[in-house]
């Protein structure tokens, strides 16, 4: 075991799944000799060769193509979008091809893509570099969509995606690829090497892409959180002082409505947190189903605290950001509602 | 706003076919060499060697049926009986089910008629290894590859044995079994993903490339852009064919530019060498296509191939030609006919005769009658019986998650 | 006034609208000369000049791009996209450039186009001929979505989008541009001739796109549907002889919650339709926002009726469509539940 | 998988630089002809003409300072000054802005060092009333264009004069009153854009032209191929620019296909004309412009224009460029420096000198000195005063709709 910044377990995660399956290869703008802008992929191309590790032109659709091709033809790719916010560009090839190839042809031909692209924001990367665009791919039937939010779930999940046999969209919080974050800027940045989910086998394991799970077990009500929104939702537990139950989803597309549900229905209150704008944003789609099959235990109206239904804006990056302050609130608000 | 007519200063230009319905139909644009014109390029040529012929044409059947020039592959007979038979039974093939879609028994249908050459000459040259990622215009491919008639019937009219299970309209074929990867609906994703298919091939060390093809009016699309890009970058093994039949549903080849130059000649940005081939012509799209082939799989990766063509049907069932383009334009199209060129040829070698022809027709059109009869004896699209209800749940994911899973009880199934 | 089809009236409504203003133009594949696959745009190249409606060539980044240019300068284009399934090559000249051209120039710039396009099943048009993708479009602020389901509204919606200063998507369920169809395959297909929404008047006039409309008051439950739906619904509520309140949306982004929530509040039920699949749908987002608004008086949970989670498959259209039968199931389940 | 290195038979090829971190930088592919190499063309020329120098390079300024061959604008010395005044102002204030972010002044910012020419002589041949789609690392354009460089910075630094409202990252220029269009932070989506709004000017019959500018490895994106085949079919009166210097963030230009030939060369299958340019040549930029304008408003269409030239800095101040490349790459570089061309050049003329050379050094650096001073006066991104808090909510739509009203209310603003 050793302790691991995100970035250093995503790499990690792809050097063990190319020295156990020769058909794994990965890709993206300035991913090979450069090893990526976050640096994810620092050291592969020298140690797995070129044709396992290389630049690609810059072009998202070209990339996602070349992965839909390559996985056809028994590979096992692995492609990097450099920000979230470049995945549309790619988008027809994911919505009409990637999700689709099993289905439209009686499951011959398949496509085990994975695609890995940093999302969200806190880095003041303004509104081309910090997007939360997973609702959109929660609306395609046929792909997978998944997001950790530490270093240990990122290598488990990110190895599980790759071995998959279906596609996946692997989201990476880049907000947490060097540490946790609680939503408070004006704190010191912490690192991983301080958090128990820093600590990461060195060696192959995996961490299931079809479960949520209880960070924080409680009883007054139910946060639901994913990505960077899961660090803020305990710590804003701790600061509220409230008994909540803090899931980490984990993976969005199938979500793990069972663990959901039990929460729900033991609590009967919830709160649903994400960055992306609030209209038709994930949260939406966990509240349709929480009051499909929690209605009569529910007490309260289940409240989103979101991203605005904005652009992300730059400058005030911390009035756009879903913080402690307005986690708190929503707290107070299905607490009494 | 100024609305301006054409070929003004102010005003931007919108570019118009030489001939709408009602009009002499002109095809002074195309510039037909004598077959020998473009010379044969070694196969480890440089690119630039064959950008010089980029507007040119590549032609081995002259109008007098005789095979000349640097591109004559010089085919056996029983190999050029192959290609006419498979040519004439594509074009039958598309006349029934053509009809048979005008009279309800599937949703959907599109001919090839009077480009079925590039397919067929295509997919002989290839190897049966080779993947292919056609467009919905190539089911020459198909005949030549030897699918079961039936099967492509029963998918056609999406019964209980369509191996797709109903899930695609007719014509978007897929067979794995023989290397002929799924037709999509989406003009143009299959080309780069092509590049991505045969770069896997080589990194596997595997001798199989990958041949694509896409329509004059589809290259406008972006993916067009990367699927060139990535094939000049790595030197994929690939080979990228456009079909340039003049006409993308109503709008004709120069509202995709082909005016302003050829689309073969896109290549040369690219770095890509360039074949621009006579697509009626089956010895030429032979050659060409054999050509890029064997330099694809000596490691000097992709060619770019432009077959001049002409859709002699409208575009699908749903279209009505003559309220775009003259009724007659096909008579005037100044490359003829590939199935009577190839007759011609034939019947100049002495292996070939009016007669045999017109017997060949005869049984390949009963052929196609029993194989349209087994088919129904599958089900139909109207009346059944299709694949299970249930199976519309199957293969979104490999394994069937809880929420679809949910979905299928209530639907009850 | 006069009888017309939906394809007559949103013809008729671009007819006027470039009569008046010399700045609107229309484009798209196959919608010059030949007047679009479907007709929409018939005779009005040869009425109104190759400068203002011409064919494009089949790039849909490019018509989106292209019209996103000459909205910046002063001209008021409307581009068809000749299915909505085709949409996605343009999803990104969408999301990131016309939705926030506004907003990201402090207002200095603006694109005011109207994009077109036919979305929706019911015409054996397979997985590629059939998506409703409206949800995608719900989930990106800066744009309006809006959907008509009969040819009065088509024309005055249209002709309110085009005047609009704001980017509008704008749907036409396919299956309605010929007549209403209740979503019944077996019946005799019905004209917009024998019906009081083909009545539209030949000259300009709007339908608000900010407003839905209450196409049957009711008081058992509320039924929300849009586009086809709004006809599945009504003839849904008829066979089963409920006293439903039907309100079509019309307006998705913004949608119009102060009809929704007054609805819902007096009737304390409600069900939503939509062809889409259910996972992150646009349902997902109105039950979202009603258990907020109007959680103290719902009786039931919100039921959804939806198309599944896959591929739109071709043979079994009937299977995947949302009909009659899954509609009344659902209006029985809430007002039982 | 074969795992072989690059230019073997199996495995696909992975284009690779000259030279990485520690390897002696190798600049033998620029191909430097010299001045009157390439020769001038006829405003009307047909589009074919320029294709024979696609690979070829247009130069005025020979390395001894002396201007020459067909090219050469022959501009008046308080032209040619003003210029030499741009590139230089250019470089000081972002050396300045540069120094700024490290100090934790801005959250971002991108230098254009080493290709300071490429947008001030464009900008200096276009009118003002032409509407340009730059990149992010044109900011020469503003210079030129006469941008009060106070606004500049106080977008920069998202202040409460930033006339963005803080929603940009800095260098995201947006200037409507100069027309000079939005910069986008997704690569190459202005590039079709700019077509748009040049075929809008020629709808309404107006003189304005468009131009736009991306990078070698923009060239890669779809939208490329939209803008060049919307430009190529309908005649767009609009300069397409792209800006190769050499790299893109780590990633060389041959990744996006450079090695196989020219960015140029790619217009070359749409049928538009192509110059390829010395981009360190401030002339030859301004003359290409001015000749590609000219063109466009005589209603010849569109140009396709290269400009070669060397990224002297860092992507942005996210990146280090000593791991991707040699850390001294830019010395070698073959096409020199474009200040001190156009100074040597002007030297040359008798017209100016080092002395005057210095002063205006000093005097820049003081202007930009002192309006820093003045724009940190209006605020900073870390201690305010940035636009109201309230203001994030405006813009979206022209009215603020009720969700978007009732989300400002949740915020409290
Ligand atoms: C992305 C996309 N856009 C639009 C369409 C609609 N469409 C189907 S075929 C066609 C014309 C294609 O013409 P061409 O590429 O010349 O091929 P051809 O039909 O002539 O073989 C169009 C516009 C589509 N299927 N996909
Ligand atoms: C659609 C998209 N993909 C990726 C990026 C990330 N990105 C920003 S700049 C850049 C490199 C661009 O290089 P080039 O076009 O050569 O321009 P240069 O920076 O050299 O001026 C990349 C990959 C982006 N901004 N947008
Ligand atoms: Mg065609
Ligand atoms: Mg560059």
């Amino acid at each position: 075991m050793a302790r691991m910044t995100m970035i250093k377990a995503i790499n990690s995660a792809l050097d063990n799944l190319m020295q156990r399956d020769e058909t794994v290869c990965s890709f993206g703008e300035d991913a090979g000799y450069f090893g990526g802008v976050f640096g994810c992929t620092e050291g592969l191309q020298a140690k797995h060769g070129l044709n396992r590790v290389f630049d690609a032109p810059i072009n998202e659709a070209a990339i996602i193509a070349m992965a839909i091709g390559m996985a056809s033809n028994g590979l096992r790719p692995v492609a990097e979008i450099q920000f979230s916010d470049y995945i549309f560009p790619g988008f027809d090839q994911i919505v009409s091809e990637l999700s689709r190839i099993r289905y439209r042809t009686a499951g011959s031909f398949t496509t085990p893509v994975t695609i890995r692209t940093p999302c969200g924001g806190g880095i003041y990367g303004g509104q081309t570099h910090s997007m939360s665009p997973e609702a959109f791919f929660t609306h395609i039937p046929g792909i997978r969509v998944v997001m950790p939010s530490n270093p240990y779930d990122a290598k488990g999940m990110l190895i599980a995606s790759v071995e998959c046999d279906d596609p996946v969209i692997f989201f990476e919080p880049k907000r947490l690829y060097n540490g946790p974050f609680d939503g408070d800027p004006h704190k010191p940045a912490l690192a991983w090497s301080s958090h128990e989910k820093g600590e990461v086998p060195t060696d192959h394991y995996t961490v299931s892409i079809d479960k949520a799970e209880i960070v924080r077990a409680g009883s007054e009500l139910t946060i639901l959180a994913y990505g960077t929104m899961v660090h803020v939702a305990q710590e804003s537990v701790r600061v509220a002082g409230v008994d909540a139950e803090v899931i980490d989803l984990r993976t969005l597309l199938p979500y793990d409505m069972q663990t959901i549900a039990k929460s729900v229905n033991k609590t009967g209150r919830c709160v649903v947190l994400h960055e992306a704008p609030r209209t038709s944003g994930f949260g939406a789609e966990l509240i349709a189903q929480i009051q499909e099959d929690c209605f009569y235990a529910l007490e309260a109206p289940v409240v989103r605290v979101t991203g605005w239904d904005t652009p992300y804006p730059h400058a005030h990056e911390w009035a756009y950001f879903p913080g402690q302050e307005r986690v708190i609130r929503a707290i107070k608000q299905v607490l009494e509602g | 706003m100024k609305r301006n007519k054409n070929n003004n200063n102010t005003g931007f230009f919108v570019p118009e076919p030489a001939a709408r319905p009602g009009e002499k139909p002109d095809f002074s644009r195309i510039d037909i060499s004598s077959p020998g014109a473009v010379p044969m390029y070694k196969i480890d040529c440089a690119a630039k060697q064959t950008h010089e012929f980029a507007d040119g044409l590549i032609r081995v059947l002259g109008f007098d049926g005789v095979a000349g020039g640097d591109w004559d592959p010089k085919l056996d007979a029983s190999e050029l009986l192959e290609m006419l038979r498979l040519i004439s039974l594509t074009r039958t093939y598309d006349e029934r089910m053509f009809k048979l879609q005008r009279q309800g028994k599937m949703s959907f249908y599109m001919k090839s008629l009077g480009e079925e050459a590039v397919a067929v000459a295509a997919a002989k040259a290839l190897d049966d290894e080779d993947m292919v990622f056609p467009s919905y215009r190539q089911q020459g491919i198909l005949f030549s590859r030897g699918r079961d008639m039936v099967d492509m019937m029963c998918h056609c009219i999406s019964n209980s044995r369509d191996n797709l299970k109903g899930r695609q309209l007719p014509v978007h074929y897929s067979w794995a079994e023989g290397n002929f990867f799924s037709i999509s609906g989406n003009l143009c994703t299959q080309f780069p993903q092509a590049v991505g298919w045969a770069m896997a091939s080589a990194a596997k060390g595997e001798t199989a490339i990958a041949a694509s093809w896409i329509g004059d009016g589809t290259t406008a699309e972006g993916d067009f852009h990367a699927a060139l890009t990535l094939a000049s970058v790595y030197r994929a093994p690939v080979i990228l064919n456009v079909v340039n039949n003049q006409w993308a549903i109503s709008t004709y080849a120069g509202i995709a530019g082909g005016d302003q130059a050829s689309f073969a000649s896109r290549g040369i940005g690219y770095g890509l060498p360039t074949l621009r081939v006579d697509g009626n012509d089956a010895l030429a799209v032979y050659a060409a296509t054999k050509w890029a082939a064997k330099r694809a799989r000596s490691g000097h990766g992709a060619t770019l191939i432009e077959t001049v063509t002409y859709r002699g049907e409208s575009h699908s069932t749903s279209d009505d030609p003559g309220k775009y383009r003259p009724k007659d334009e096909v008579k005037s199209w100044p490359l003829g006919d590939p199935l009577e060129r190839l007759k011609d040829h034939l019947i100049g070698l002495g292996t070939w005769d009016d007669k045999r022809h017109e017997k060949m027709l005869t049984e390949q059109a009963e052929l196609v009658r029993l194989a349209y009869k087994e088919a129904e004896s599958f089900g139909t699209l109207r009346e059944g019986p299709l694949s299970p209800t249930a199976s519309i749940f199957d293969d979104v994911y490999v394994e069937q998650p809880w929420h679809i899973r949910r979905q299928r009880q209530d639907l009850g199934v």
